[in-house]
């Protein structure tokens, strides 16, 4: 059987397609390009952009920039007024951020050199997590069963256990264990810097997927009795194409926010950990740690405290603002 | 086991109204007008509406979805957030102008001068609240009494539309009730203040038949008790044939054409009702095509010019640019004698004897 | 012709664009199979079961109990034909057209399609059923994904079952579009972007794209404004008569069904009360709760003058599926119920007064004329 | 609903457990040593060996776990010969640098984060909820965009960081607020109430941030509800219709929200104890991580655990309560 | 007692002239005065008001309080309001003597040295009335052994008592000791030894020599709530967190040689960040008048201290030295003297923040204040200047030890330490060194600098040492002694002549101590060097313009509480 080519003229012949009378045709656009157009005339969102887009290329060239500006890491604490141990001057032509109290080290340099780790911490988490989120989301409402009983415990087992206190307790234990040191526990600086980093996501990670991983599985749930999963089934499609293709393009909108309120979040978190003094391990340098051992002089010499500050009040704040925009753009729902 | 096969015309209920004096003008609404601004443009939801309804009788208001049905009489409970809606003209209930109102007067006629009914009983009740406080809360906002004198009145309520115990229904909540006892609940909410007007928009819409049919004939029995005006919305024209006094069509935020139920439904005047009549599939009619309006309703954004429907009309080419340029007058046509209309064709009566009638049948 | 029909689909299935055309000159009037004794059946649907297991927390242990949705269903349904289902809300419609189209197992019963047992087949095995039998939603809009284009929502079966090369699938949905009657040019848009009944028309184009010979639809038109459900209705009617579908057809609009259906089965609390063709069901019907059902619609006629029928009121609501009344369902509400009803289940059967195809399922079985609204006093 | 109590109990159970053994892997199967923080100053190797015998911490660490989950149940003895001290159940072991069994400190500590958090709770539930209601209400306006955009940013900025300009700024240097102290509550109502006041204030305040777009968001959303139209045709008051009816639906979302946000709040309730000096468990986190002292931290993980576990399925049921349609099977 | 070693901050405090103590030569300068055996109560301050509460905000946490095993100077300080001991420090000027305080004398020696008698005061009451019991302060010191139960006190009586190194205790051995014995009628204790203690009067001072009344010993928890006999009484103690005292009616001010009863309430709140508590002093509001703080000065507050607030610190030296410790067995002393030439003191103090609040440039190994200590320089040991990499470079050259490797350990979650690491690794290998340096956390640190294995050959051992008593030794045995090796030592030195030879000196009298440590410092520093002397630590304290006469003890590094009014 098939269907008769006929059968259209018939249908619009009968004069009672009420289709093509509708909005014009915009054939050839793609949903995505559609989305992006929509993005390109979102000011906020173009600001936001832009606003990351410049940390990111900083975190990016970061040696390239530092040359450039003639800043290195070298401390200097020669520069410092040994009575009040600040530097006498803010900024001036060599040290355009002005230098470290105490150590006389440049702060342009720790400002630019301290983006990648914060940004790497943040996406790379947020990344992790997403992944084994919605793949854990996913399995658990969609399988049900063993596998979600399985799942949910680990959820509820891990969301019991408070995140900063076990912080405390899995970074040293990390960097014991695999750090691999020496009979003294030396580990090279590299090694030692990509521990630290790795440790940290490790927790972020697995502290964070569990409770993104009970929002997917909520909204799986109620995907899952949604009609148009009901007729992928009746179409005959596999559950993986039913859970990829149908349900998980539901789940952008949950997980675009997720995503773009998580780096954020651990980037932050970064910075408290550090305050606490458990953040990444030197000799990193990061925005979280500057702020930490910043905040005390915050009087006394500003600049040391606000320039990462509002770096990462401007990244995180850039970062949700787009977040929402881009979900917004890619949803049908709010298209105009 | 109950033997209940009461037999009875549900339809205009007997003169023995005891509330209010039958006859006795109600609600008189003119040149109402509703527009919402949006991001858009501004939607133009009703345009210039007038009708008029007395205690004791039902008025039907029919047409396509979006044609302001809803909308225009939200505007007589004062229901529209006065910050996002335009509202002219005048609606004037028991004697008062809605239009402009204070809040706290709309406040003190909302329930007790009229009330409404929604579609929905599911979504209209609250989720988290018990059905007996939910309707005594109406009761305590026009009257000073104390919350146990409204429970019992709530009570009393229920009892009095029909829900069986009402005492221990009274203390569940929405989601406890089956559709139609929802709907009951609702109609029991709607007059427990004892209002003279009852707004009803699409009653039954959500219900089976043999539960419509048992809401149907409550509030018939009610209109009866109470003497009360209805403002019947729906859909259904079946529903309009048996229950309705009066029927006005709208099309487009305008009614289109207003008359007796039996003047609209079996000698319709425009062509609108001509499509509208011809897309029921009737119950004595089996097979075949059925006639359908062709194209879409329209964009209240961008009213078409002229006559609305002019763009969907098959009788526009009799007629000419007048369809396209004028807006026809709801008017009293040729050969009628209380009905209006709003159409430019001469001669509708004729195109419908001679070319629609055979279609509806 | 339905059974050479059958054989030239078997041969011509699957081999997509080039088969069109020979089905295109087949202008021969279609030809309404009913029920006849050489009627052969497509789908044979004998004391389908399905049961809800629930647990009840009344007291400190759960009770497990069921919800028996549908307890005991048989009917068939012949190529080309339309079976009604019509019935209460929550008399298990929808479940009974879901476990037809096994998106749902039944508890027990037998499912055959085409002689293939399907009630208890696995995924994989339904495979190639899947493309036979197709469901069509009540809602247009729950039933397409938000997040698809219409291309994606009705290329996704032709990908799923690779029907279509894939630079040919855009060219195949287009057809399918125009089909319904939707702009082809509409591929790139998203389900919000269209009217009710434009996505009903979407949903359509989904299920007629694996060219099914049966499609169940459930309550297809009742979420539709009066003017659009009749487009719908006529487009459902072209697409019959042109590439001889049956059809399962969930409502609860009487006028609906009856416009459409060769045969209409009534359901009540999970069990078929009566079942017969169309003419036996509106015009002769013999079970209480039938003759109920059909006092109950409101009938336009009226206002024309009609007589009005007379109306039988229900009292109640329907007894819970979790504990259905014993003997006969209906007794509870019943005016003629009597102790047999609750002693004994009315079998469902032929009766010496109705037609042999016509089956009901009432000890007190018996044919009621008032209750159709009598067209032949009305004025012309 | 009490099967299903047990249920979640016993679910909640299964979790501590399932904490008690991973925190005591993490802490003591780990690499630690605890004798240096006990052994003092002046420590040689034989008083180092002593007191490792003393702990126990020569043993098995599989026999050390079934002290420590005995300890739990039924408390330690000198004279079992592993404790080191008399310790009564429940037993979180015997804080090395402090001397004391954990359990005391934990004691001590707990009613400072639960005071800190609860009272938090409260502050930011009414902001959330006061200043969403409003936003939702005037939603477009200026209020709303400054309301909002102001949460925005304010969360943007790390918290230890507004907190300790707060704390200069809002107590010490203008005495704005009264300063952080803590007095436990049995001791007097009021100078608990006093001194955890401003901090109740800040962390509501600055907590509230995440909740205000949430409540804005959902009141949003039930104001279009068809019950909320209802409510309004009934002819009660406006704010009847807002908090009665729009809000009564908007807050159980919010109810999951809290459940979520304790757990989270109950540990960053470390900065909030840190900044303003109050002796809470955060506050004996950090201090025990400086001094190594290893039984406080894994102590109050677990009593943070059975915290989190009891304080969700609180939420749980009062998910029913706030909405009936739940039912908790 | 305390081995510090911490690279920066502080402890702790002195005088009524803030200014005498500021970027003062202690070498020049003794602080330091021996024994006052007829000082007599009552002190008074002058112009001294009595009311008003005291708050001590800081940040340390007293770990324990307990009376039996008081090892610390903020405990040790705080126990000076509530506590009497035998002997105690009273302030003279800036300087610090020992008294009479229970006792009514300094104790008497026998004559084969081996027991010291104290007689008691007569008509001393606790807090609650009954008078105390010389079987009380025996029953204290007893408790001290029980260093299983209670552990982290001073040892002392292990090594010098009578049978110390078996008895654990009054718990475990029951209360017979015959290393403490009292005679109750006469008022008298005696303390029998196993080896001659010149210093026991010192020793006296600490807390374990005051009475705890046994039928209230709670045990572990006498810490919470011990009961006092100086001129305050706790009110309430939340561990960890506050502590507030008030004014004990029946302590005798005519009794008490060094203290003082001026506020009616004294509270300390634990636990406090630094830069908080010093800013809000600073901005001297409301009740931050009346508060105090003896963490030191914080690095936010320096400016307003050198300026406009000069009059709300108090510094003064304290009883610690810090040192850059070498392992002499792992670096050649060639190499240590390139270490020395290379050594960048400046930069690093600098880096970590220190001011002349918190100490001045080092010297020697002993602290200058130290009864008969006679100074002697050391050239190229004076504790200050940026270093010299070129000739440091040549040194290691010439010794065939050019990239000689330097190894330490460092707190990895510390600010301060960060920043000195930051700063000194770069200048060591610009001297030509090469450096390994391993973060650790510092709860691992001190386990790490005192481990035996010596991985690592710099900052091991003990980097930092408070005396517990201003006599040599308690300074040189525990540093340099092999038979000895507290916490490792200073340059994990073996050499049994050294050690002979202080063993001899620790028996002579004290009068005659003091010029032959002097002589073993300059000896060590000439011709060993197992570290390099790097500040002698000062102790600073600030508070509100309402606090009065903040002095800081030379002997504990640390404000004499018994001494402060407000008003
Ligand atoms: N608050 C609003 N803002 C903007 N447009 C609105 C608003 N309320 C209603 N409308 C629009 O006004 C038009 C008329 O709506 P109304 O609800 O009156 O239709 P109706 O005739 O009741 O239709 P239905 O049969 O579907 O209920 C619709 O197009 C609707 O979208
Ligand atoms: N997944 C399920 N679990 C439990 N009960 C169910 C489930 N699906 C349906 N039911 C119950 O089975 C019964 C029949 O439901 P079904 O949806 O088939 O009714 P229906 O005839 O389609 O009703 P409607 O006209 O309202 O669509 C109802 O009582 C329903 O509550
Ligand atoms: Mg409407
Ligand atoms: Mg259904």
């Amino acid at each position: 059987m098939s269907i008769p080519p006929g059968a259209e003229q018939t249908a619009v012949a009968e004069g009672e397609d009420i289709a093509l009378e509708g909005p014009a045709p915009r054939e050839g656009k793609s949903p995505t390009q559609i989305a992006l157009e929509r993005l390109r005339k979102d000011k906020i969102a173009i600001v936001c952009l832009v606003v990351i887009t410049l940390f990111v290329l900083m975190a990016i060239f970061q040696t390239q920039i530092t040359n450039i500006v003639g800043v290195n890491a070298q401390p200097d604490p020669l520069l410092i007024d040994p009575t009040t141990t600040l530097p006498p001057f803010t900024s001036n032509s060599d040290h355009p951020l002005g230098v470290e109290p105490q150590t006389g080290r440049d702060l342009f340099y720790m400002w630019v050199h301290g983006a990648r780790p914060s940004l790497l911490v943040g996406i790379f988490a947020a990344t992790m997590t997403l992944l084994i989120g919605i793949t854990m989301g996913l399995l658990a409402g969609f399988l049900g069963g063993w596998v979600d009983r399985v799942i949910s415990w680990w959820v509820d087992f891990l969301l019991s256990l408070p995140f900063l206190i076990m912080a405390f307790a899995i970074v040293p234990i990390a960097m014991a264990r695999f750090g691999s040191p020496d009979a003294s526990g030396f580990i090279e600086d590299d090694k030692r810097a990509l521990i630290g980093m790795a440790s940290l996501i490790s927790i972020l990670v697995i502290f964070g997927w569990p409770s993104l991983c009970r929002l997917i599985r909520g909204e799986v749930l109620s995907l899952r009795e949604r009609e148009f999963v009901q007729a992928s089934r009746a179409l005959g499609a596999p559950s993986r194409r039913v859970l990829f293709k149908e349900m998980l393009p539901n789940l952008l909108g949950p997980i675009i926010v997720n995503y773009t309120v998580m780096i954020p979040a651990f980037i932050s978190i970064e910075a408290g950990l550090s305050f606490l003094g458990i953040g990444l391990q030197p000799p990193t340098i990061s925005w979280g740690q500057t702020i930490a051992s910043a905040q005390s002089s915050f009087e006394t010499y500003p600049i040391y405290m606000w320039v990462p500050t509002i770096s990462i009040a401007l990244l995180v704040l850039a970062l949700s603002l787009f977040g929402d925009a881009v979900s917004d753009a890619f949803n049908p729902q709010t298209r105009r | 086991m109950t033997e209940t096969n009461t037999t009875e015309t549900a339809g205009v209920p007997a003169d023995e109204g005891h509330l209010g004096q039958r006859g006795e003008r109600i609600l008189t609404v003119k040149d109402l007008t509703v527009q919402f601004p949006t991001a858009d443009g501004l939607v133009n939801a009703v345009n210039g509406l007038s009708y008029s309804l007395d205690m004791g009788k039902t008025l039907a208001i029919v047409g396509e979805s979006g044609s302001g049905k809803s909308v225009s009489s939200m505007a007589v409970m004062g229901l529209h957030d006065p910050q996002r809606t335009r509202i002219s003209g005048s609606i004037e209930l028991d004697g008062t102008e809605l239009v402009g109102a204070s809040p706290s007067l709309l406040r003190r006629m909302r329930s007790s001068t009229a009330s409404m009914i929604f579609q929905d009983p599911q979504s209209s009740f609250h989720p988290f609240k018990k059905i007996g406080p939910q309707i005594a809360e109406a009761y305590l906002a026009h009257h000073k009494v104390s919350k146990q004198v409204a429970m019992n009145r709530s009570v009393e309520m229920l009892d009095r539309v029909g829900i069986p115990n009402p005492g221990r229904r009274a203390k569940q909540y929405p989601h406890e009730f089956s559709g139609g006892m929802r709907q009951r609940a609702m109609i029991a909410l709607g007059l427990v203040n004892d209002p003279k007007l009852l707004i009803a928009d699409e009653p039954t819409t959500a219900l089976d038949v043999t539960v419509q049919a048992q809401i149907l004939d409550l509030l018939g029995d009610l209109q009866k008790e109470f003497g009360s005006a209805i403002v019947l919305i729906t859909h259904d024209l079946a529903v309009v044939a048996e229950v309705a006094d009066d029927v006005m069509v709208m099309y487009g935020g305008r009614a289109v054409e207003h008359g007796t139920a039996h003047e609209v439904l079996a000698n319709p005047r425009h062509p609108y009702t001509w499509g509208l009549l011809g897309s029921v599939p009737k119950l004595s009619s089996q097979g075949g095509n059925l006639r359908t309006i062709r194209g879409l309703p329209p964009s209240l954004i961008n009213l078409p010019t002229g006559c609305s429907f002019h763009p969907r009309c098959d009788f526009r080419d009799r007629v000419g640019e007048a369809c396209v340029t004028t807006l026809p007058e709801l008017a009293v046509r040729e050969g009628d004698t209380t009905r209006t209309s709003r159409c430019h064709l001469q001669n509708p009566a004729e195109i419908f004897e001679t070319e629609v009638a055979a279609t509806l049948e | 012709m339905s059974d050479n029909v059958n054989e030239e689909q078997m041969t011509e299935r699957g081999t997509g664009a080039t088969a069109m055309g020979a089905m295109s000159t087949t202008d021969e009037p279609i030809v309404h199979p009913r029920r006849d004794q050489s009627r052969k059946p497509m789908l044979e649907v004998t004391d389908l079961v399905k049961h809800f297991p629930i647990k009840e927390y009344t007291g400190v242990l759960p009770t497990k109990l069921n919800l028996r949705a549908v307890d005991g269903v048989s009917f068939d349904v012949a190529p080309g034909e339309t079976l009604g289902l019509v019935g209460e809300s929550g008399c298990g419609k929808t479940t009974t057209g879901r476990l037809v189209t096994r998106l749902l197992e039944p508890t027990s019963g037998s499912i055959r399609f085409e002689g293939k047992e399907i009630a208890h087949a696995k995924e994989s095995e339904l495979r190639p059923m899947r493309r036979d039998i197709q469901l069509i939603f009540q809602d247009p809009y729950q039933s397409l994904n938000p997040r698809q284009t219409v291309n994606t929502i009705v290329g996704t079966p032709l990908e799923i079952h690779n029907l279509v090369p894939k630079n040919k699938r855009k060219a195949r949905v287009q057809e399918l579009l125009e089909l319904v009657g939707l702009n082809p040019e509409h591929v790139n848009r998203y389900p919000n972007e269209f009217s009710g009944g434009q996505r009903q028309r979407i949903g359509i184009a989904r299920a007629l794209a694996v060219e099914p010979r049966l499609i169940v639809a459930d309550e297809p038109v009742s979420a539709l404004d009066v003017s659009i459900q009749a487009q719908v209705m006529n487009l459902l009617e072209k697409l019959r008569k042109e590439l001889n579908l049956a059809f399962i057809f969930v409502a609860h609009d009487l006028g609906v069904v009856r416009h459409f259906c060769d045969r209409v089965a009534v359901m009540y609390l999970g069990k078929i009360m009566e079942i017969g063709d169309r003419e036996d069901i509106y015009e002769a019907p013999e079970h209480p709760y039938t003759q109920a059902l059909l006092s109950a619609a409101p009938d336009l006629n009226v206002v024309r003058g009609a007589t009005p029928p007379e109306r039988i009121r229900l009292e109640g609501d329907v007894p819970s599926p979790i504990d259905p009344p014993s003997g006969c369902r209906f007794r509870t509400r019943c005016w003629k119920a009597q102790d047999i009803c609750a002693e004994q289940e009315p079998v469902l059967e032929s009766k010496p007064s109705s037609k042999p195809e016509h089956l009901i399922a009432c000890h007190f079985a018996e044919k009621r004329s008032d209750l159709v609204v009598s067209t032949e006093d009305i004025p012309a | 609903m009490l099967i299903y109590l047990s249920r979640r109990v016993l679910l909640g159970v299964s979790v501590v457990l399932a904490a008690i053994v991973a925190t005591f892997i993490l802490f003591f199967v780990g690499p630690s040593d605890p004798t240096t923080a006990l052994c003092g100053r002046q420590c040689t190797p034989e008083r180092a060996a002593q007191i490792e015998k003393n702990l126990g911490l020569d043993k098995p660490k599989t026999e050390q776990f079934t002290r420590y989950v005995k300890g739990l149940v039924v408390g330690t003895k000198e004279s079992d010969g592993g404790g080191a001290r008399d310790c009564e159940a429940p037993c979180l072991g015997w804080s090395y640098v402090q001397n004391r069994s954990v359990t005391d400190i934990v004691k001590e500590a707990f009613p400072v984060t639960v005071s800190v958090v609860a009272g938090g709770m409260v502050v930011y539930s009414i902001l959330g909820i006061s200043l969403g209601v409003l936003c939702a209400r005037k939603r477009g306006k200026w209020v709303d965009k400054l309301i909002v955009g102001s949460s925005q940013f304010i969360s943007a900025i790390p918290y230890y960081i507004l907190a300790v300009i707060f704390f200069l700024y809002g107590m010490k240097y203008t005495g704005l607020v009264p300063e952080a102290t803590w007095t436990p509550l049995t001791e007097s109502p009021w100078a608990w109430f006093i001194g955890l006041l401003g901090v109740w204030l800040f962390y509501g305040a600055i907590t509230s941030t995440g909740y205000i777009r949430y409540i804005r968001a959902s009141m949003i959303d039930t104001q279009a509800q068809d019950y909320v139209r209802t409510a309004r045709s009934k002819g009660i008051s406006e704010f009847d219709v807002t908090f009665k009816h729009a809000l009564r639906a908007a807050i159980a979302p919010f109810v999951t929200l809290l459940g979520l946000g304790v757990a989270a709040e109950l540990t960053g309730a470390i900065f909030t104890e840190r900044v303003f000096g109050l002796p809470g468990m955060g506050t004996r986190t950090i201090l025990a991580y400086t001094q190594g002292d290893l039984p406080v931290i894994a102590g109050i993980v677990i009593v943070s655990s059975v915290l989190l576990v009891v304080a969700n399925i609180i939420v749980d049921l009062l998910y029913g309560v706030v909405d009936p349609r739940v039912k908790l099977s | 007692a305390c081995s510090g070693g911490s690279e920066g901050g502080s402890s702790s405090s002195t005088t009524a002239d803030p200014n005498a103590a500021n970027n003062q030569d202690f070498t020049k300068v003794p602080a330091s005065a021996g024994f006052e055996p007829d000082a007599k109560g009552p002190v008074t301050v002058q112009g001294a008001k009595s009311g008003g509460t005291l708050t001590w905000n800081v940040n340390a946490i007293p770990e324990n309080t307990d009376p039996s095993t008081q090892y610390y100077q903020d405990v040790a300080g705080i126990h000076k309001l509530t506590t009497r001991t035998l002997t105690s420090y009273a302030m003279r000027g800036n300087k610090s003597v020992l008294v009479p305080d229970l006792a009514t004398n300094l104790g008497e020696m026998s004559d084969d040295k081996l027991s010291w008698k104290f007689t008691l005061k007569k008509g001393i009451k606790y807090e609650d009335g009954t008078p105390i019991k010389a079987s009380d302060i025996a029953y204290s010191v007893k408790r001290s052994f029980a260093q299983e139960e209670m552990p982290g006190g001073p040892t002392f009586q292990n090594e010098y008592f009578k049978d110390g190194d078996k008895y654990k205790g009054p718990w475990k051995s029951g209360e017979n000791y015959a290393g403490v014995t009292a005679d109750d009628a006469a008022g008298t204790i005696t303390f029998n030894l196993s080896k001659p203690m010149q210093t026991l009067p010192y020793f006296a001072a600490f807390t374990m020599f005051s009475p705890v009344p046994k039928a209230k010993d709670t045990k572990t928890n006498y810490q919470l709530k011990w009961v006092a006999t100086g001129p305050y009484k706790i009110e309430s103690y939340s561990k960890g967190s506050k502590l507030t005292l008030v004014k004990n009616t029946n302590w005798d001010a005519k009794s008490d040689p060094s203290r003082t009863q001026y506020p009616d309430r004294i509270v300390f709140n634990f636990n406090r960040d630094n830069a908080t508590t010093a800013k809000a002093i600073m901005a001297d509001n409301g009740s931050d008048q009346t508060t105090a703080s003896y963490d030191g000065v914080d690095a936010s507050i320096l400016q307003q201290v050198l300026g406009p607030k000069k009059n709300q610190v108090a510094t003064g030296p304290s009883n610690c030295v810090t040192y850059v410790t070498m392992d002499t067995t792992t670096v050649p002393l060639e190499v240590r003297k390139a270490i020395a030439t290379a050594w960048p003191y400046d930069q690093i103090r600098i880096a970590g923040g220190l001011t002349t609040f918190d100490y001045a440039p080092a010297k020697s190994y002993g602290a200058p204040q130290v009864p008969g200590f006679s100074f002697q320089e050391t050239p190229g040991l004076t504790g200050t200047g940026k270093g010299d990499p070129a000739k440091a470079k040549q040194m290691l050259q010439q010794a065939g030890k050019s990239n000689f490797e330097l190894s330490y350990y460092y707190a990895s979650d510390d600010d301060t330490a960060k920043k000195v690491e930051a700063v000194r690794k770069p200048l060591l290998e610009a001297a030509g060194f090469k450096v390994k340096s391993i973060p650790v956390a510092q709860s691992e640190l001190r386990k790490k600098r005192i481990e035996t294995s010596h991985n690592v050959n710099l900052y091991q051992g003990t980097n930092g040492w408070c005396y517990d008593w201003p006599g040599g030794d308690s300074i040189y045995p525990p540093l340099f002694a092999s038979s000895l090796p507290v916490n490792g030592g200073v340059g994990n030195i073996k050499n049994k002549a050294l050690d002979k030879e202080m063993s001899d000196i620790s028996q002579l009298p004290l009068e005659q101590q003091g010029p032959k440590w002097s002589a073993i410092d300059k000896r060590l520093r000439d011709t060993v060097l197992p570290a390099l002397p790097y500040n002698y630590s000062k102790g600073s304290a600030i508070f509100g313009s309402k606090v009065n006469n903040v002095q800081i003890d030379p002997n504990q590094g640390f404000p004499d509480l018994a001494l402060v009014w407000v008003g």
